[in-house]
């Protein structure tokens, strides 16, 4: 006999194997989805490389990272990942100073451009990455500083 | 309910931008109130795209990402009329979708 | 909108050419304009829209009949010329002084209870979402202030004089940092309020959402603010101090484009 | 606030219905309505009260000028005054760690209703909201002078040398009433009013004037 527990269980189990093949439609996009909780606790690159299970990113000139040199205020900094590169897989946004590095990630398919930009919270100047991963297995990575200033009155 | 999103979706040749606005309060759960007490982490953890019912885009945020979020990005191939659709599923288990026209 | 977007990415391009030799102000310029396009303000305006059309408060009405000083139920137009006597009241209003009596008087809500709430928590949130919607039914139009009425001159003379009034334990007063052009706290630019700062700036570019706090906010919580990083006591919402620094402010910004809600740092 | 009281006895209301038939009544007393008005609007927030609206003669000279220079007797008048406030430090030492002093010129708070205490210790300089001081913080203000190299530009190599002693004790006093030197300065009086005591005054003291303060470098 079906219980309710069971249902829910079982459709979790079902939403998850799905996502891991890549056919979880958005109907179900809900507490099954996908989501690597362990990368968005990295404190560092070594974790969140070993969190996400890829090889260790190398800096490159075709990845481009976006952003402001300056932040007014850290609660809203635009930034942005993008590469010119085939076969990107996924783009990360990191900020190097920030409690746990990763703020989000694209997984990026053939129907979009590899082009994306949010707006991210940094709590003092740092460093932001953008990190492509690449259909071959390849970690690119671009960086650039974002002072973040004080600003108003300060009261 | 979660408010609604803001979409807009402006195709320019064959390249259509999609900048989405949604209403969340991204709580990072590292802040504390007046009293002293720890505010519960709150925030938008998948998000996903459709162009005309076929997923596009999946992401997955942090709560670094800043509160009342926004983001963009750019579908090949979408022309005026297409259907573009944003759905959001926070920590709490919350959720939202939204539709806009490519114009 | 689209002019908006198109300086916005020129500002982006040419600050990016000479990224080498870029001054602390071009940096903030690029952080602002890079902000420009895809103001969460758009988000309290959808809502805003949608409570002034819901029917709510004890007499389960909207706010469809409330005049706002172009007559009941036009909005076009309204916020570019308030704070303005209103006959009914006969009293000189802000948007959100007026709001509080259309909520009183069509929907039945207490006025009172309201302006005593804090920013940000039941009706006051719904009142940040009624003034990013009105505000931007007058987006792109000129400030245009009525000054026939005495009661309006007469708030505008007590304005300023309010505007120059120096007290509490840092000696300051509005003019203190409003009063000169080109002047800064830390980075932020001042407008110098004494006069037309120009198309959307000062007086012609709130309310606006807070990018610090994510909160939208309308005059009465930009000067409450002022108030306190000037050291003075609390202003009440609505209090006659607040309206008359609106009509000075507003008297002395005639013609300069509004682009509320705008987005501030 | 002498003048306030004679001031109150018109009511906002009662001068507004006046101003209503201005062809009959003489002209609004404005100055009288703006008091009743600031009396009225405002209301006690913690530590930020009302009567923090009382305004001494500087303060009621300054806002009646409404920005513009005030007479110069009455100018001299006013800086008289507030020069006969200013105390010196008890102990004559003047400079204390600019490591402190800048610390606390960067510290933008105090004072404000969403301050616990008014106590000198929860309260900041204030600095950098208005001066730039050092080269390392772009991030300052403009509504007062540049203050870089504050020591360094006056020839102060030793701040507790007797030639050092006139700029030493003129900052001392522009530090402690800013009104003894400029009757309508925008700085606030620090030590006049209470808000940094003599040991937070001499650490400001040492960031502009020690050579070895990151101001000087």
């Amino acid at each position: 006999m079906h219980t309710r527990r069971d249902a829910i269980f079982h459709s979790a189990k079902v939403a998850a194997m799905l996502a891991s093949i890549g056919l979880l439609p958005v109907a179900a996009l809900a507490q099954g989805a996908a989501y690597n909780t362990a990368a968005f606790e990295a404190k560092n690159m070594a974790d969140l490389v070993k969190a996400m299970g890829v090889n260790a990113p190398a800096e490159s000139k075709d990845v481009t990272v976006t952003g402001p040199d300056i932040a007014e205020n850290g609660a809203v900094v635009p930034v942005g990942a993008s590469t010119t590169l085939p076969g990107v897989k996924r783009l990360l946004l990191l900020v190097e100073k920030n409690p746990a590095m990763l703020a989000a990630m694209f997984d990026i398919t053939d129907a979009i451009e590899a082009n994306v930009s949010t707006r991210v919270k940094m709590g003092q100047s740092s460093n932001v990455y953008a990190v492509a991963l690449m259909a071959d297995g390849k970690v690119l990575f671009a960086l650039k500083e974002v002072k973040v200033t004080l600003g108003g009155c300060g009261g | 309910m979660a408010d609604p999103m803001r979409i807009r979706a402006q195709a320019a040749g064959d390249k259509t931008t999609v900048r989405v606005l949604m209403g969340h309060e991204m709580e990072t759960g590292q802040r504390k109130d007046s009293a002293g007490k720890v505010i519960p982490a709150w925030y938008i953890r998948n998000v996903s795209a459709q162009l005309n019912g076929k997923e596009v885009m999946t992401a997955q945020w942090g709560p670094a990402v800043s509160k009342n979020p926004f983001f963009q990005f750019v579908v090949k191939g979408a022309k005026a009329g297409d259907k573009v659709t944003i759905s959001w599923v926070d920590n709490k288990g919350d959720k939202r979708t939204d539709e806009a026209t490519v114009s | 909108m689209k002019k908006r977007l198109i300086t916005s990415l020129l500002l982006v391009a040419c600050v990016g050419v000479s990224a080498q030799t870029k001054s602390t102000a071009d940096g903030i310029a690029e952080y602002r304009a890079m902000l420009a396009d895809g103001n969460p303000a758009d988000l309290f305006e959808a809502k805003g829209e949608e409570l002034w059309k819901k029917k709510r408060g004890p007499k389960n009405a909207s706010l469809e009949q409330c005049d706002l000083g172009q007559g009941p139920g036009k909005v076009k137009g309204a916020f570019v010329q308030l704070p303005r006597h209103f006959a009914d009241t006969n009293r000189v209003q802000d948007l959100e002084s007026r709001l509080l009596t259309c909520m009183e008087s069509l929907q039945g809500m207490d006025a009172a209870a309201i302006a005593k709430t804090g920013f940000g928590r039941g009706e006051q949130a719904n009142i940040e979402s009624l003034v990013a919607y009105v505000s931007a039914e007058s987006r792109g139009m000129k400030i245009s202030l009525p000054q026939s009425h005495a009661q309006e001159k007469t708030m505008f003379e007590v304005g300023k004089r309010a505007f120059f009034y120096r007290a509490g334990p840092y000696d300051f007063s509005c003019a203190s940092c409003h009063g000169e052009d080109g002047k800064r706290i830390r980075l932020q630019d001042l407008p110098d309020l004494t006069k037309n700062p120009g198309d959307g700036i000062g007086f012609a570019a709130w309310p606006a959402y807070r990018v610090g706090n994510g909160q939208l906010w309308g005059m009465q919580r930009r000067l409450n603010d002022c108030f306190r990083q000037q050291r003075f006591p609390f202003p009440g919402y609505a209090s006659d101090v607040t309206i008359a620094l609106g009509v000075y402010m507003g008297v002395n910004a005639k013609g300069a484009e509004s682009i509320a809600p705008s987005i501030k740092r | 606030m002498k003048k306030n009281h004679t001031r109150l006895i018109l009511s906002v209301a009662g001068a507004m219905a006046l101003a209503g038939c201005a062809a009959v009544a003489p002209k609004p007393d404005y100055d009288a309505m703006v008091n009743k008005m600031m009396m009225a609007s405002f209301r006690d927030q913690g530590i930020a009260t009302v009567d923090r609206l009382k305004q001494d003669a500087s303060n009621e000279a300054c806002s009646d000028a409404q920005g513009k220079d005030l007479p110069q007797a009455k100018a001299k008048a006013i800086e008289a005054e507030n020069l006969k406030t200013v105390k010196l430090p008890a102990d004559g030492k003047f400079i204390g760690d600019w490591k402190t002093g800048e610390k606390l010129a960067q510290n933008g708070r105090g004072m404000t209703w969403s301050d616990k205490s008014a106590d000198t210790s929860a309260n900041g300089g204030n600095c950098y909201n208005c001066h730039q001081l050092s080269k390392a913080e772009i991030s300052y203000g403009t509504i007062g002078p540049s203050l870089l190299n504050y020591g360094k530009i006056r020839g102060v190599s030793d701040p507790t040398s007797a030639a050092a002693k006139p700029i030493v004790e003129y900052t001392w006093g522009k530090l402690y009433n800013a009104k003894a030197y400029n009757a309508c300065s925008a700085m606030p009086r620090f030590g006049h009013a209470g808000m940094l005591d003599e040991k937070q005054l001499k650490d400001l003291m040492a960031l502009l004037l020690d050579p070895k303060s990151p101001v000087n470098q």
